[in-house]
C-alpha cells in the first residue's frame, strides 16, 4: 500500500494537526494510551496508525477502485475479489457530527450525522481518497434515507437492499439476490469479472483476518483479563480503513504478545475489576468515550456485541462447494443470518448472543450504549435488559451522543454501576 | 476521639457529615458550592469540625462524593454519589423499618435507586441531559412566581383548589406556561401544587424504571419541600420516608463508608503485622 | 489416568480438527466395497441391515454382497396370511425386527450418511457434478415440505401392500413392491456384473409396470442425484423407517442452542436442506427425519460446542472454532495450491 | 476417560458379535455348498463303466449352478455313453410335450446338440413365466451292439435309452434389456434436458443474475 507523505493537498490556513478535529482525536488517543500502564507493545502499531491518520492527517490513498461502505452488511470479499478496496465510512468524530447536524435533522443518530459530515468534506479524514462508489445497505431508516443525502453531496451511491427480517427463507433469497445484483454493479464499476479464483483469494484474506480476530476474542475470555477493551475497540476500528493484510499481521503479533503475557502470568486489569460486556450503538474512534470511561473507572470491557467490533468480524463463512454461485450465496448468508442488528424485525438472536457472551466471558454486568436518535437500539433496550436481568446480569443503559458535555454525569453512572457490581461480587463470591 | 468524614460536593451545595468510631452521626453541615468549591469544601469541613470541637487530624478517613469528588485531592478515597446515597439511606432507613427504593432529587439531576436488603445498589436510573424534574426546575419556577424556595411547601399546602396541570416537561417552556397561568389569574398555591405534581410524575416514572419496592426513601434538597413530599406521596400511593436531614444522606453514606474502609484497612494491616 | 489427560485432549483436538469430508469419503468407499463385494470374502452379515445392501446383488453371481437390506425380508415376511400373522408362528418377524433394531441402534442414521451404498453413489454423482462445475439445485422451502412426505407414503406402502398380498387382495406379483421400484435393485448388482435387473418384464401388466417403474426411477435417480445433493434420500422409505425408530439410538446429534449464533453455516452445507439445524435453538436432539447424519453440519459449525456428536452419551466429535478454522484454511490452501 | 473410549469400541463391536452368531446359525447358501467339479475337467473324462450298457447324460452348461433351469431357446447337449464310453453316430431324438421332435447323430465325443424350441404361445395376459414343459430324449445306437438280455444274446433290436427333463419359457420371451436401458436413457435424457431448460429459462426474480464461470 503506497503511503503518501502527510501533507494536506488543499489550501488551509493552519496545519491539520492543529485543527479542532485533530485535537479531538489526539485527546482520545492520549487518554487511551497514557491513562493506562503496560499497554501491549504490539498495540504501538495501532496507536501510531491512528496518530498518523487522525492527528496528522496522513493520507491512506490506495491504487485502484475505492468503495465506501456504510455498514457491515456490505460484503467486503466481493469488493476485494474485484480488485477494489473497501473502506468503512461509519464515523465517530464529534467534529463531523456537528457538521452533519447542519443539514440533517437534529434528532438523527450522531453516527449517521458524522458519516454525512465526513462525506461533505472534500478532504475528509481519514484521508482515503476519492470514493468511486458508496455501498449503502438499507438497514435502519436513517441509513436508508442518508443514501439520497450522499447522492446530493455528489457521491455515487448504491443502495444495497437488506431485508427487514432475516428469519424467513424468503428474506434469505431476497438478500442473496441483492448481493448478486451488487456483484454485477461492482463488476461494472471495476471492469473485471468475478471468478472463483479471485473470490476465493479474497475470502482467504478475510478469513485470515477473522481467524486472527477470533483468537483475540478468545484471549478476552481469560480472567483476570489479559487485554483491555479500549485496545480491542481501537484494533477493530482500524479494520475500517487499514490495509487488511497489514492489519491481520498486526493483530497476529498482538495475539502472540498476549499469549506470551498469559504465560508470564500478566494481568491487564485488577483481579476484582468488574468484567463488562459492551453492547448497543458502536463505539467508533474517536468516540471511545464509554469504553474508556469504564476502564478508567476500574472496570474492564471483556466482550462486546457491536457492529464496530464483534459483529463485524466474528462470523465466518462456510462454503460447501467452491464454485461461484455457492460461494456468493454463502457470503450472502454470512452477512445476513448471524447478524444481530436491531433493525431486523425479530431479534431473539441478539438476546441469545448477549446471554452466551455474558456467561462464557464471566461477565459481571452489561453496558448498553444507545446513541441519541437511534430508535432501534432504544426499542430493544427493555427486552434486552429483562432477558439479562432474569439471567442475573445487571445492565446499565446509557443514552449518549458524540458530545463530551455529559462526561460528568456518565462518570457518576458508570462508577456507581461498577461499584454496585463490585458489591454484588463481594456478597456473592463464586 | 477519632472520626470519619463524608464530603458530598454537589452542584449547588456542599454537604459534610461526620460519624464517630461507632458509626453514629456526629453532625452535618451544608454550605453553598459557589464558584470556588475546593476552598468552600475545605471551609465547610472545618466549620463542622470546629462546631464539634474536633481537629482535622482526628478525621482518620475522608471519602468524597458528588460531582466534585475527583477534584478534591485531600480525600482518602472517592465514591459515586449513587453508592453513597444508597449506603446512607440504608443506614437511616433502618430506623424506619428498612427502605428499598430511594428517590433523590438534586440540584441538577434526579435519581432513583433500588437497593437490596444489605444496602447494595441493585439498579438505578438518572434523568438524562435535562433539568426538568430537578431542583433547578423548582428554583426557576419559584423565581417566576416571586416566591422563595422555602415558601413553596407552605404555599402548596395552603392551596384549596385542584392543582393546575403543567404540561411542559422542559424547564424553559414550563417557565412560560407558568407565566401564562399567572396572567390568566390563577392562584399561586394551585400553580405551585401543579409544579410539584409535574415533578412528582416525572420522578415516579423514573422510579418505576428501577422498580418500586417496599418503603420509599426521599432525600435531596427538595425533600425539605413539604408540598413536593405530599405530591410525590400522592403519585406513588405510598408512604414516603423523609429523613431529618434529607440533604446530607449522601454525605452520611460516604462517612459510613469512610469508617468501614478505615476499619477494613486497619484489620488488614494488623493481620499483616 | 491423569497422565493420559493431555494425550486425550490432543486426541480430541485432532478428531475435532479432522477434515471430515475426506474422512467420510474414505469410510464411504470402504463400506461400499465391503457391502458390495464382502460376499466374495465369505462375509455375511445377515439380512437385517438398515441400508441398501441389495439382496439382488447375490443372485446370479457368486453372492457378491456382504449382507442384505432389511426391507426385502420385511416385505416378504409381512405377506403372510393374516390368520398366521398374529400368532406365535410369526414371532420370527419380531425377532427379525429386533436384529434390525440392534444394527440400527449402533449407528443411528449414520448408516445413511456413511454406509449406504446408494447414498455413496449419490455423493459420487455430486462429486462428478462438482468436477464439471455445474451448480446444484435446491428445493424451495414449500417444495421441500411437500416432497419430504413422500417417504412416509412409500413406507406405508411397503407395509400395506404385503399385508394385502397376505390376505389375497393383491396379486403376488407385487411381492416386495418397494424393492421392485428401488434404484438399488437396478444399480447395485451392476457392480458385480449383473445387468439383468435392467430388464423390463413383459409377463403381465403388473410386472411391466413395476419393472418399468424401477428403471424409470433409476433414470430419475441418476439425473436427480447429479443435480441435487442426496436427491433420493428425500424419498427413501428406509430413511423414514429409521427415523421412526431412532429415539433410543446410541449415536446422536446434539445441539446446544445457547451457543448457536444461527449463522446458518450448517444449513448452508446440509445436503438435505434441513433448516432446523440452523434455526432451531431449543431442541437438543436436533436430528430431523431427513437427516443422514453425514455430520457435515458439525464440521461446518464455527461455534465451539454448539453441535456435538455423542455416542452412548459420550462426545466423540464436536464443533470447535479451531477445528473450523483449520478446515477453512485447509480449503484455502487447497485453493492456492490449485492455482 | 480411557474407559469411555473402550466402551465406545465395545458398543460398536456388539452388533458385529451378534451378527457373527447369527451367521453361524444360518445354513450356508446352496451355491457355497456345491462342490461338484465341472464336466469338462480331466477328472470327469470318459471311463469304462460296465454297469451302464447305454445311457444319456445331459452335459452341464458352462457356469451352471444348482438352481439352473433350462429355458426355451437354450442349447442343450447330451452325451450318449455305452459302458461309460462315448458312442459315435448314435441316433438321438428329442421330443417335446407338444409333439415336436428332432433327430440328430452324436459326434465323435458322443455329443448330440439341440436347441430347445419355444412352443408356449398363450395369450399375453395368461402368460406364465413359470410354465414348465417336459421333453424326452431317446438315443438309439445305429449299429446294434451284441449283448445279453436275460442270458440270451440280443442282436436284433436297437439299443435304446431315454431321458426326460423340463424347461421354462426363455426370459427373452418376457423380458427386455433393451427396453430397460431405453427407458433409463430416455428418462435421463428427458430429465437432464428439463433441468437444463428450467435453469436456462426460469426467470424468477432472484435468478435474474447468473454467474458464468470461465477461467
Amino acid at each position: 500500500m503506497p503511503t503518501l507523505p502527510a501533507e494536506p493537498t488543499h489550501a488551509v490556513t493552519q496545519p491539520f494537526s492543529r485543527s479542532r478535529q485533530a485535537r479531538e482525536a489526539e485527546e482520545t488517543l492520549t487518554h487511551l494510551v497514557n491513562d493506562f500502564d503496560d499497554n501491549p507493545e504490539s498495540m504501538d502499531y495501532f496507536y501510531d496508525l491512528f496518530r498518523r491518520v487522525f492527528c496528522q492527517g496522513e493520507s491512506l490513498e490506495r491504487e485502484g477502485v475505492l468503495v465506501g461502505t456504510t455498514c457491515i452488511h456490505a460484503p467486503e470479499e466481493l469488493i476485494y475479489a474485484l480488485g477494489a478496496t473497501p473502506v468503512r465510512l461509519c464515523n465517530g468524530s464529534y467534529h463531523y457530527d456537528q457538521i452533519g447536524a447542519e443539514f440533517m435533522p437534529a434528532k438523527s443518530c450522531p453516527l449517521v450525522k458524522a458519516t454525512l459530515g465526513l462525506l461533505q468534506d472534500p478532504h475528509a479524514v481519514p484521508r482515503v481518497g476519492k470514493l468511486d462508489l458508496i455501498v449503502n445497505p438499507t438497514t435502519c431508516d436513517q441509513k436508508k434515507k442518508s443514501g439520497a443525502l450522499m447522492t446530493a453531496l455528489g457521491h455515487t451511491v448504491y443502495d444495497l437492499e437488506v431485508p427487514p427480517s432475516k428469519d424467513t427463507e424468503h428474506s434469505r433469497v431476497y438478500w442473496q439476490r441483492s448481493v448478486r445484483a451488487l456483484t454485477e454493479r461492482l463488476c461494472q464499476l471495476t471492469g473485471r469479472r468475478l471468478t472463483r479464483r479471485n473470490l476465493r483469494a479474497a475470502m482467504a484474506r478475510t478469513s485470515r483476518a477473522q481467524a486472527a480476530f477470533r483468537v483475540l476474542h478468545e484471549h478476552r475470555r481469560a480472567a483476570p483479563s489479559l487485554v483491555l477493551g479500549k485496545d480491542v475497540f481501537l484494533v477493530t476500528n482500524a479494520f475500517f480503513f487499514d490495509d487488511i493484510d497489514r492489519w491481520t499481521a498486526a493483530v497476529e503479533r498482538l495475539n502472540a504478545e498476549i499469549a506470551g503475557r498469559a504465560a508470564a502470568g500478566f494481568q491487564a486489569a485488577q483481579t476484582k475489576a468488574p468484567r463488562i460486556l459492551f453492547t448497543g450503538s458502536p463505539p467508533i474512534f474517536p468516540n471511545l468515550k464509554l469504553p474508556l470511561l469504564i476502564e478508567q473507572s476500574g472496570g474492564v470491557v471483556v466482550a462486546d456485541e457491536t457492529c464496530s467490533a464483534n459483529r463485524m468480524l466474528y462470523d465466518m463463512t462456510a462454503v460447501d462447494e467452491w464454485h461461484l454461485p455457492d460461494m456468493v450465496d454463502s457470503l450472502a448468508d454470512k452477512y445476513l443470518k448471524p447478524c444481530t442488528c436491531p433493525t431486523f424485525t425479530n431479534n431473539e438472536d441478539r438476546r441469545r448472543r448477549l446471554l452466551d457472551l455474558a456467561r462464557t466471558f464471566q461477565v459481571d454486568g452489561v453496558v448498553y450504549q444507545v446513541f441519541a436518535g437511534c430508535q432501534v437500539y432504544e426499542m430493544e433496550q427493555k427486552s434486552v435488559a429483562d432477558t439479562l436481568q432474569r439471567a442475573g446480569f445487571p445492565m446499565l443503559a446509557i443514552e449518549t451522543d458524540y458530545s463530551p458535555d455529559d462526561l460528568g454525569q456518565l462518570t457518576t453512572r458508570i462508577e456507581a454501576f461498577l461499584e454496585s457490581l463490585k458489591a454484588r461480587k463481594r456478597h456473592r463470591p463464586t | 476521639m477519632s472520626c470519619f468524614a463524608g464530603l458530598d460536593i454537589g452542584s449547588t451545595a456542599i454537604k459534610v457529615a461526620l460519624v464517630d468510631s461507632d458509626g453514629r452521626l456526629v453532625g452535618v453541615h451544608v454550605a453553598a458550592t459557589g464558584s470556588h468549591f475546593h476552598h468552600n469544601a475545605q471551609e465547610a469541613l472545618q466549620t463542622l469540625l470546629t462546631r464539634h470541637g474536633l481537629a482535622r487530624e482526628q478525621v482518620r478517613y475522608l471519602i468524597a462524593t458528588g460531582y466534585g469528588r475527583k477534584l478534591f485531592k485531600e480525600a482518602d478515597d472517592s465514591i459515586s454519589e449513587i453508592t453513597a446515597n444508597a449506603l446512607g439511606a440504608h443506614e437511616v432507613g433502618k430506623a424506619f423499618g428498612g427502605v428499598r427504593t430511594i428517590i433523590n432529587i438534586g440540584g441538577q439531576d434526579s435519581k432513583a435507586i433500588l437497593i437490596d436488603a444489605q444496602g447494595n445498589v441493585a439498579n438505578f436510573a438518572m434523568n438524562d441531559k435535562c433539568a426538568a424534574g430537578t431542583g433547578r426546575f423548582l428554583d426557576v419556577s419559584a423565581r417566576n412566581l416571586g416566591l422563595d424556595l422555602d415558601e413553596l411547601g407552605a404555599c402548596h399546602l395552603s392551596s384549596t383548589g385542584t392543582p393546575l396541570a403543567i404540561n411542559s416537561t422542559c424547564t424553559v417552556f414550563a417557565e412560560s406556561e407558568i407565566i401564562g397561568l399567572l396572567a390568566r389569574g390563577h392562584g399561586k398555591p394551585e400553580i405551585v401544587a401543579g409544579i410539584h405534581y409535574s415533578i412528582a410524575k416525572r420522578t415516579v416514572r423514573l422510579a418505576k424504571r428501577v422498580g418500586i419496592e417496599d418503603r420509599v426513601y426521599f432525600d435531596g434538597g427538595p425533600a425539605l419541600n413539604k408540598g413536593l413530599v405530599a405530591a410525590l406521596q400522592d403519585e406513588l400511593q405510598r408512604e414516603l420516608v423523609v429523613p431529618e436531614f434529607p440533604q446530607t444522606t449522601t454525605a452520611f453514606g460516604a462517612a459510613i463508608l469512610a469508617r468501614s474502609e478505615f476499619l477494613a484497612e486497619a484489620s488488614l494491616s494488623s493481620s499483616a503485622a | 489416568m491423569k497422565a493420559n489427560r493431555p494425550a486425550l485432549a490432543a486426541l480430541r483436538a485432532a478428531v475435532n480438527g479432522v477434515d471430515l469430508n475426506r474422512f467420510r469419503f474414505w469410510v464411504q468407499l470402504a463400506s461400499f466395497a465391503f457391502f458390495l463385494y464382502g460376499g466374495y470374502a465369505a462375509v455375511n452379515l445377515g439380512s437385517h441391515l438398515p441400508l441398501f445392501a441389495c439382496v439382488y446383488n447375490r443372485v446370479g453371481t457368486a453372492g457378491a454382497g456382504a449382507g442384505v437390506c432389511y426391507l426385502m425380508p420385511l416385505q416378504l415376511q409381512l405377506a403372510r396370511p393374516w390368520n398366521t400373522l398374529f400368532t406365535g408362528a410369526s414371532l420370527f418377524i419380531l425377532t427379525g425386527l429386533g436384529i434390525f433394531m440392534l444394527w440400527f441402534l449402533a449407528l443411528n442414521k449414520a448408516w445413511c450418511g456413511f454406509v449406504c451404498p446408494l447414498g455413496t453413489i449419490q455423493d459420487w454423482l455430486t462429486a462428478l457434478r462438482r468436477f464439471v462445475r455445474i451448480r446444484y439445485s435446491v428445493y424451495t422451502q414449500s417444495q421441500f415440505d411437500w416432497l419430504k412426505k413422500i417417504k412416509y407414503l412409500l413406507l406405508a406402502l411397503a407395509v400395506l401392500i404385503p399385508l394385502g398380498i397376505g390376505n389375497g387382495y393383491i396379486t403376488r406379483e407385487l411381492r416386495a413392491p418397494i424393492c421392485q421400484i428401488c434404484p438399488g435393485r437396478v444399480l447395485l448388482p451392476l457392480f458385480s456384473g449383473d445387468y439383468s435387473h435392467w430388464n423390463i418384464d413383459f409377463t403381465s401388466t403388473t410386472t411391466v409396470v413395476m419393472t418399468a417403474l424401477g428403471v424409470l426411477i433409476t433414470g430419475l435417480f441418476l439425473v436427480g442425484a447429479f443435480v441435487k445433493k442426496r436427491f433420493y434420500c428425500f424419498f427413501c422409505p428406509m430413511s423414514a423407517f429409521l427415523f421412526l425408530l431412532s429415539k433410543p439410538a446410541l449415536l446422536r446429534l446434539k445441539k446446544d442452542g445457547s451457543k448457536c449464533t444461527r449463522c446458518g453455516d450448517c444449513y448452508r452445507v446440509c445436503d438435505m436442506q434441513i433448516k432446523a439445524i440452523a434455526d432451531d435453538v431449543v431442541t437438543a436432539d436436533i436430528m430431523a427425519d431427513d437427516c443422514t447424519l453425514c455430520l457435515k453440519c458439525v464440521a461446518a459449525c464455527p461455534e465451539t460446542g454448539a453441535l456435538k456428536v455423542k455416542y452412548a452419551g459420550l462426545t466423540i466429535f464436536e464443533a470447535t472454532e479451531t477445528g473450523f478454522i483449520k478446515r477453512c484454511q485447509k480449503e484455502h490452501c487447497r485453493a492456492n495450491a490449485s492455482r | 476417560m480411557k474407559l469411555d473410549l473402550f466402551a465406545v469400541c465395545l458398543l460398536a463391536a456388539l452388533p458385529l458379535l451378534a451378527a457373527a452368531q447369527e451367521h453361524h446359525k444360518q445354513p450356508k447358501p446352496a451355491d457355497q455348498r456345491e462342490t461338484t467339479p465341472a464336466p469338462e475337467s480331466p477328472a470327469s473324462a470318459p471311463r469304462p463303466l460296465d454297469s451302464a450298457p447305454l445311457e444319456i447324460v445331459r452335459e452341464k452348461a458352462p457356469g451352471e449352478k444348482a438352481n439352473f433351469q433350462l429355458c426355451s431357446g437354450d442349447e442343450v447337449v447330451f452325451v450318449v455313453l455305452r459302458r461309460g464310453l462315448p458312442v459315435q453316430n448314435a441316433r438321438v431324438r428329442l421330443i417335446t410335450q407338444q409333439g415336436w421332435a428332432k433327430d440328430t447323430l452324436t459326434d465323435a465325443h458322443g455329443r448330440a446338440r439341440f436347441q430347445l424350441i419355444r412352443d408356449y404361445f398363450p395369450p399375453w395376459g395368461e402368460f406364465n413365466k413359470w410354465a414348465r414343459h417336459t421333453f424326452l430324449v431317446v438315443a438309439e445306437t445305429a449299429a446294434p451292439d451284441a449283448g445279453n438280455i436275460q442270458d440270451s444274446s440280443d442282436t436284433n433290436g436297437p439299443n435304446r435309452a431315454t431321458l426326460s427333463d423340463s424347461y421354462y419359457p426363455s426370459p427373452k420371451d418376457y423380458s427386455s434389456y433393451a427396453w430397460g436401458l431405453g427407458i433409463v436413457l430416455l428418462v435421463a435424457a428427458f430429465g437432464g434436458t428439463s433441468v437444463y431448460l428450467y435453469r436456462r429459462r426460469r426467470v424468477k426474480p432472484f435468478k435474474e443474475v447468473a454467474f458464468h464461470e470461465g477461467q
